[in-house]
């Protein structure tokens, strides 16, 4: 025992003298940051999988027609009979959290795709652990289920790439199914990986919309909700490449998905020059940028938002030149649809790519009346109008 | 007789400008006690302060062992070996016994705190003073107010004291506590210990003590052997002196009204059995000793500490004070005996510290108030420079007569003063005798409470005296201040049945 | 589960804080038990007794240093940018090389005694009362840490992850290394001067001066050893991910939750007085609230809502106790006369 | 030795505002001149009338929150709800109103009626079981968020009808020179008149001798109580306002008020006002509140990441209080500091031995 208090002591010595010589300004200004490991920017462009993603935007998705949450894009299948088995099963979701309007859309529409699944007999129950956006409880959550849980599927939403991949190999060595959807993992353990086709892909959409729509010189306003997240990086990484090519002067900005804040950017930027296109990497907020432009009396940019309804509304109100990617709201059914599939021994796409074709200008009006009555932080491509509650469950808002 | 340990010669001390300690001289001879004896305010504590190395000297000499010594911080003292144990403890409640003797000096085995170690030092060091009863992994906190002196003084027998300086020890003791701390001196004194034994308990100084050095008004009267001294005479030595004539004169010329505020079988946890009556136009002067429950009984009355029984009417109205904001409502101030804390806001101004309790419980007055209060201001001539200086840039006297307006704003109909004239300049002081007899005069009902005999009689019309919580005696106004002495110290059958 | 050395009751009258916390502890697994078991599930098995002692894990290594912070009288609200900066910096260094564990663990450290010195020195020397001082310490790291890293990186090696994964029988390895860690900071408390000196100076600073000790350096050297343990805390959590994350540390709100567990567990906010182990009580009282309200599916939101009264009712019941003692008089804490 | 008040001369009028530009409490406002000064250097036509009332439109909320975060501070306290409050009265605005304007005000009646509960729970939480203000908030914001979210399902509600946003966004157009007068500049110049009334009201100063020395306060009669509750029912109300200005201003999202209670408090420690209460001038607070926001937007313009933001605000909070203590200990070498429990107490010589020293006029013996 003296020993480790020896040596507990020693750290702290060493570590009282390295500070001593690095903290030779006033304390209190000293930012303990005087000589940091090399941090190499982590470059989220990856010309492969961009060209990947630039050409599954063109491939026209196979599978049932009007039933998006049910195609897939360029598909090499595996075969799941080894899981084939008859009888209801049990299915353990960790879902990263339901913290913001996208992921709470999801999940109501998961636990109606759920009902209908239970009725047919393929589910029994679906234990479900929310990590609230931390990646360790997600990591124990994962772990419960392996020890505890005695589930028959894993379903995983992964709060972020990199730190869930352990926890999820830990998951396929169980030697039960394991679906991963919406962010990925740096395995391809899980049976099914299903995603829409991603970020590149949403990026190229609209960088192309925008350049199509302005003249190279043209000053775009990027506004990013956070840095980090591999989703929402790629898109930018894309759409950036693409606006450089473009000669567009993109200059990009992070708002915390903060109303507030985009319109203070909006009207700092408008202060500085007229703005000609405003870029979105997630649709937050985009009423307050077109609301900044009204306020400083400037008319509206081509603009590229998401298909969340407030958005999709104010579009139509307005009347600007603009462009909703979506981000498949639907894949929250895709998922439960694929426990479905796999107990009944049917092959499923390795890696289930969704479409994700962005809203134009033509399907505005038709979207907007499918989702009749829906709340603004609704996802017009939540696709769940053949479900049972459809509309009320998505209008009421009622979270399980 | 054997060397003094401690000699100080020609010790001088003043804070601003007001001289508390001039020109005095002891002598400590070692195994011996020596009592160092005078009323409130004759500097007995600032002497010792010095001597521990809280304050440091204006003028003088120390020799301690002979050598001469200057200490600049108590712990300097405390490894000379010259320990002191303060009124206030200096100990840490939440630490046991052990720890806090051995604060700052841990001993330690092989780089790590011996705590068993120091435990059994502890025990032996309490053994020798011939305690068993206090166990040395005992908290603080959890033993009673002898216990943790008798750990005070352990921690000064640790530091193998040659010289401890005790001040007021007695003061929150009970009886059979003072006789356990009388066997303890007894020890210390056997062992060679030099004892400065600072007291205003006559009886404890003739029963312990050796020698003794009698100081009033900052000055040396007298030093020797307690043989040579009588009660009598030694009382004469401490207070002998007339009666000063600044003191306003007392109740012979104004009406005296009916009763207005009257107590009858008052009590709480600490105070019991009052009861008392203060007439409209009167002023009722509290003496007693430190501990003797003086501002509690001043607390109760103005219910900042209410009583839990006992019933209290004002001009005849029974009236339920259960909190200070319903005493102010019915007309009573209190004047708290610590201004600092509990009287002004120091970063406040001059008007806004006038208009505290007008703005806290009468805030509608405040436009009106507001007007009157540079009057009342200039009335009791309180020297600032704006009505928007800082109270805490006033000297002592005139922030006492800040707060005093505080209160005179609210038209109080009694008035509580608990040593009102507590480190404040003479000026000052005679501004708030003459107010006080002013507001007299005017019919308000005043209880003063202080430690000054010289103020007890000068201004009282009737004097009370507590004792243990209790109101031991009640005497005539013209009353010797021996008399009260004696009352306060529970010595001589002053109580009330036969003064009345 | 966990080794309970209970001090040795001085008093039997007045029950020692660290006691009731253990009570209470009892009392909350044993609501937990029925309530899972009402659902369906086992309270007591293996998964769910690992789940809460990894959930342990981590708070119990920040509140442990947040316990020595607050017995001066300090508080730490830099913790959660200290674990994500230990946590990356650690990655960083490895790079997934299993050679350079021992540096990337010394650097992680090394930085975060930095910030515990700087939060030490703001607090002491510039006079910045605790609450202000590492709050804005923290929000410095924080600009560093939003500025420089754009998500994950580094990579820890399988030998490290190891430690964040396995376990022996039930018992994670991340708890055997905090509870064998609580116990270096207990002895250090128990058996150094500077322990001492920490409970003294939180005690009170005036009677540590009149004492002779120099009472900034306990303060400075706890602050340093509760941004160390934050660091311990950011490694820990960088073994289990696998990378460095900015946000790891943010994620778990653990400021707000190792100091409620501090007091939780008997320790008082203003210093002078508490226990390592009433500290470990508090924190496991959290982990099991944590299990139980996901074990019975509770819906997320409500979990912030019952996190948030606990925390204010279980400081309001200390407190409480403690203010009975002060309401006898306005003035002063404790009775003078 | 009477009252002596001499009319002061022009010279000693300017030494003294010079004093107080240096002085903790007046630097504010230099810092804000030369803030808003080099944003013009920067970017001209941001001194353009209608560009500059803009601005004060955008900072109007959180001046608000400013003003709310002062009275608490002042009276020793502090609130950490404010960001929450204002995401839940955002939200409840969303969801309560929706598309019918009509509803506005009764759900804006609804709205102050749980700004005055959020206020009231801190408040006695906080005096009467004495748990301190900093947890008792925090443990509200938690809660507050967890349960608004729960109600509103996630708040994926939308904005309210344009009538309720019309505070947050219009104003009165076709002024000459500045073209628009928001409404929230208009609201928030109310407020700051209401807030220097009540500085100055018996409660406001009675608030502000509470945070001095609350034992002075418990001896004077004053509830304190009931003093500190209103001091957090005016801070949660003022977070309500800004509520109301932003769902007009940005409309209605979860992460709409994230983060203002840490900027109201490093606003009031820039507008001078000292932690721990007693000291403090609600206008310097607000100047701290458009100081704050000018370094932000100059920080813009000069293209600086906004990542670095939370870095320049931890190191403001630090140096702004560091330099109050400094400047504070050395006014008050004289008595006794506020014994914080870490700052050294001096003995305090005054209080003690000068017991009655009777001097040589003193006659007698």
């Amino acid at each position: 025992m003296r020993r480790s208090i020896n040596t507990a002591a020693a750290i702290v010595g060493i570590a009282a003298v390295v500070a001593l010589a690095g903290c030779t300004t006033d304390p209190s200004v000293t930012t303990p940051t005087n000589d940091p490991p090399p941090t190499e920017e982590i470059n989220w462009f990856d010309q492969a999988v961009f060209d990947k993603q630039d050409a599954e935007r063109g491939v026209t998705p196979e599978g049932p027609e009007g039933q998006p949450w049910l195609q897939y894009i360029n598909a090499e299948f595996t075969d799941t009979s080894a899981f084939a088995s008859p009888g209801a099963k049990k299915v353990c979701f960790a879902n990263a959290s339901i913290s913001n309007p996208w992921r709470v859309t999801g999940w109501i529409t998961m636990n109606q795709q759920l009902k209908v699944l239970q009725d047919s007999g393929a589910i029994s129950e679906m234990e479900t652990r929310d990590a609230q956006d931390s990646d360790d409880t997600q990591i124990a959550d994962i772990d419960f289920f392996i020890e505890d849980g005695n589930c028959d599927l894993f379903l995983i939403s992964p709060n972020s790439t990199a730190a869930m991949t352990p926890a999820v190999e830990r998951a396929c060595a169980t030697g039960k199914p394991v679906i991963v959807f919406d962010r990925g993992v740096l395995t391809d353990c899980p049976v099914t990986f299903i995603h829409p086709i991603g970020g590149f892909a949403w990026g190229i959409d609209t960088a192309e919309f925008l350049i199509g729509n302005l003249e190279p010189g043209d000053k775009v306003v990027a506004l990013r909700i956070l840095p980090g997240v591999d989703v929402l990086e790629t898109r930018w990484a894309a759409a950036k490449k693409l606006f450089e090519e473009a000669g567009i002067e993109a200059v990009d900005y992070f708002t915390g998905a903060d109303p507030a804040e985009i319109k203070k950017i909006i009207s700092d930027e408008l202060a500085k020059g007229d703005v000609k296109g405003v870029w979105m990497d997630a649709g937050d907020g985009g009423v307050a940028a077109l609301e900044a432009f009204e306020d400083a009396g400037v008319d509206y940019p081509v603009m590229t938002g998401e298909d969340q309804i407030a958005f999709l509304k104010k579009w139509q109100s307005t009347g600007i030149t603009g462009l909703a990617p979506v981000y498949s709201n639907f894949q929250w059914r895709t998922a439960l649809l694929a426990v479905q599939k796999i107990f009944a021994g049917e092959e499923v796409p390795k890696e289930w790519i969704l479409p994700q074709k962005p809203i134009t200008a033509s399907e505005l009006d038709a979207v907007l009346t499918v989702n009749e009555g829906m709340p603004d932080g609704h996802y017009a491509t939540f696709g769940g109008e053949d479900l049972p509650g459809y509309p009320e469950v998505w209008q009421q808002r009622i979270v399980p | 007789m054997t060397a003094p340990i401690l000699e100080a010669r020609g010790m001088s001390k003043s804070f601003y400008g007001v001289e508390v300690l001039r020109d005095v001289s002891l002598e400590l001879a070692a195994g011996s006690v020596h009592a160092l004896v005078g009323e409130n305010g004759a500097g007995k504590s600032t002497l010792m302060k010095i001597l521990a190395g809280v304050y440091q000297r204006d003028a003088g000499q120390v020799l301690f062992d002979g050598a001469e010594v200057d200490f600049t911080h108590p712990i300097q003292a405390m490894r000379a070996g010259l320990a002191t144990v303060f009124q206030e403890f200096n100990l840490l409640p939440e630490r046991t016994v052990a720890e806090n003797i051995f604060l700052g000096r841990e001993p330690r085995r092989a780089g790590f705190v011996d705590t068993r170690g120091m435990a059994n030092a502890t025990a032996s060091l309490l053994g020798e003073l011939g305690i068993d009863f206090i166990d040395s992994n005992a908290r603080v906190a959890s033993l009673s107010v002898a216990e943790q002196q008798i750990v005070e003084i352990t921690k000064a027998l640790s530091f193998d004291a040659r010289v401890i300086q005790m001040d007021e020890p007695t003061a929150a003791l009970a009886d059979h506590e003072v006789e356990l701390l009388h066997s303890i001196i007894g020890r210390l004194k056997a062992r060679g210990v030099a004892i400065l034994y600072v007291s205003h308990r006559l009886k404890e100084v003739f029963d312990l003590c050796d020698t003794l050095t009698v100081l009033k008004d900052g000055a040396l009267v007298w030093s020797g052997p307690t043989s040579e001294v009588t009660h009598d005479s030694l009382v004469r030595m401490m207070v002998g002196r007339a009666i000063s004539t600044y003191f306003p004169p007392a109740l012979g010329t104004t009406t005296v009204g009916d009763a207005r505020l009257t107590i009858s079988g008052g009590g709480n946890g600490y105070v019991d059995g009052i009861d008392l009556e203060v007439r409209a136009g009167e002023i009722v002067g509290v003496a007693g000793l430190q501990g003797a429950g003086r501002t509690e009984l001043a607390e109760a009355i103005f219910g900042a500490v209410p009583f839990t029984r006992g019933t209290v009417t004002l001009d005849g109205r029974p009236v339920r004070l259960r909190s200070a904001r319903r005493a102010v409502k019915e007309g009573i101030a209190l004047i708290t005996e610590d201004r600092k804390a509990q009287g002004l806001a120091l970063q406040q101004s001059v008007i806004d510290n006038t208009l505290l309790v007008i703005r806290g419980v009468f805030a509608s007055r405040t436009r009106t108030v507001r007007r009157e209060a540079p009057g009342i201001l200039s009335s009791l001539e309180v020297s600032f420079r704006g009505l928007d200086q800082e109270v805490q840039f006033l000297s002592g006297g005139n922030q006492q007569k800040v707060v005093l307006t505080k209160w005179l704003a609210t038209k109080p109909r009694v008035v509580l003063l608990d040593e009102p004239t507590r480190g404040i300049d003479v000026g000052a002081k005679v501004a708030v005798y003459q107010l006080m007899r002013e507001l007299a005069n005017q019919g308000v009902a005043i209880l003063m409470v202080s430690s000054e005999l010289p103020e007890i009689i000068g201004m009282s019309d009737r004097i009370l005296v507590m004792h243990g919580g209790r109101i031991a005696a009640e005497l005539e106004p013209g009353s010797s201040e021996e008399a009260i002495l004696a009352a306060a110290t529970g010595t001589i059958a002053g109580s009330r049945e036969d003064a009345a | 589960m966990t080794t309970t050395t209970t001090t040795r009751p001085r008093r039997r009258v007045r029950l020692d804080s660290t006691v009731i916390v253990y009570i209470a502890l009892v009392v909350v697994i044993v609501i937990g038990a029925i309530l899972v078991n009402t659902v369906g599930r086992n309270f007591f098995s293996l998964g769910s007794i690992r789940d809460i002692l990894t959930g342990m894990s981590v708070l119990g290594l920040v509140a442990v240093g947040q316990t020595v912070v607050i017995l001066t009288g300090s508080l730490d609200l830099s913790v959660p940018y200290v674990i994500s900066l230990s946590s990356l910096i650690a990655a960083e260094t490895m790079r997934g090389n299993p050679n350079n564990i021992a540096q990337g663990v010394l650097f992680a450290l090394a930085f975060a005694a930095v910030v515990g010195l700087a939060n030490g020195l703001v607090v002491t020397k510039l006079k910045v009362n605790g609450f202000i001082a590492t709050l804005g310490v923290g929000l410095i790291v924080k600009g560093y840490l939003d500025t420089n890293y754009q998500g994950s990186a580094g990579s820890v090696p399988a030998e490290f992850q190891f430690i964040g994964a396995t376990g022996i029988g039930p018992v994670p390895i991340s708890t055997i290394i905090m509870l064998a860690l609580a116990t270096v900071v207990f002895l250090f408390l128990k058996k150094t001067r500077t322990g001492h000196h920490i409970y003294a100076v939180g005690g009170s600073v005036e009677v540590s001066r009149l004492s002779g000790l120099r009472t900034a350096r306990p303060v400075i050297f706890a602050h340093v050893i509760c941004s160390v343990m934050a660091g311990l805390a950011g490694l820990l959590l960088a073994s289990r991910l696998g990378v460095g994350s900015p946000t790891v540390g943010s994620q778990g709100g653990y400021d707000l939750l190792s100091i409620a567990a501090v007091v939780l567990g008997g320790t008082l906010l203003g210093g002078g007085r508490g226990s390592i182990w009433g500290t470990i009580g508090g924190v496991a009282i959290f982990a099991v609230l944590d299990s139980v309200m996901s074990a019975i599916q509770f819906n997320p939101f409500l979990k912030d809502v019952v996190r948030g009264v606990v925390i204010v009712a279980a400081v309001a019941i200390y407190t409480g106790r403690g203010l009975e003692r002060r309401r006898t008089r306005f003035a002063t804490k404790e009775v003078k006369r | 030795m009477s009252l002596t008040t001499t009319s002061p001369t022009f010279g000693s009028r300017a030494l003294g505002a010079i004093r107080v530009l240096i002085s903790p409490r007046g630097a504010v406002f230099l810092l804000l001149a030369v803030l808003l000064v080099s944003v013009t250097v920067l970017n001209p036509n941001f001194a353009d009338p209608s560009q500059f009332i803009r601005f004060i439109q955008r900072v109007s909320p959180i001046a608000l929150v400013a003003i709310g975060q002062y009275f608490v501070i002042v009276s020793g306290e502090f609130d950490l709800s404010m960001g929450s409050v204002i995401t839940a009265q955002v939200v409840i605005a969303g969801n309560l109103i929706g598309q019918d304007e009509s509803k506005s005000v009764p759900v804006l009646l609804l709205m102050i009626a749980f700004g005055i509960v959020v206020g009231l729970v801190n408040g006695l939480v906080t005096t009467l079981l004495g748990v301190p203000s900093f947890i008792v908030t925090l443990g509200m914001m938690l809660a507050l968020l967890g349960g608004v979210f729960y109600v509103t399902g996630g708040s994926a509600s939308g904005n309210p009808a344009d009538g309720f946003r019309e505070i947050g966004r219009g104003g009165i157009r076709g002024v000459p020179v500045f073209d628009i007068i928001p409404w929230a500049v208009i609201v928030l110049a109310i407020a700051l008149v209401v807030a220097i009334w009540i500085s100055k009201s018996p409660f406001g100063k009675t608030l502000i001798a509470v945070g001095d020395n609350v034992t002075t306060q418990q001896f004077s009669g004053v509830r304190v109580w009931w003093v500190k509750t209103r001091a957090f029912i005016i801070s949660a109300l003022c977070s309500t306002v800004a509520g109301v200005l932003l769902v007009g201003y940005a409309g209605v999202h979860p992460s709409v008020g994230r983060g203002y209670e840490f900027i109201a408090i490093t606003a009031v420690v820039l507008g001078g006002v000292v932690l721990g209460g007693g000291r403090g001038w609600v206008v310097a607070a607000v100047a701290g509140a458009f100081a704050l926001e000018a370094l932000f937007t100059l920080l813009n313009f000069a293209d600086v990441p906004s990542t670095w933001r939370d870095t320049i605000q931890g190191v403001i909070i630090i140096a702004a209080v560091a330099y109050s203590a400094v400047a504070f200990r050395a006014r008050r070498k004289t008595r006794t500091p506020q014994a914080s429990p870490i700052s050294g107490k001096e003995p305090d010589p005054d209080g003690d031995p000068a017991q009655s020293a009777h001097t040589q006029q003193n006659h007698g013996g």
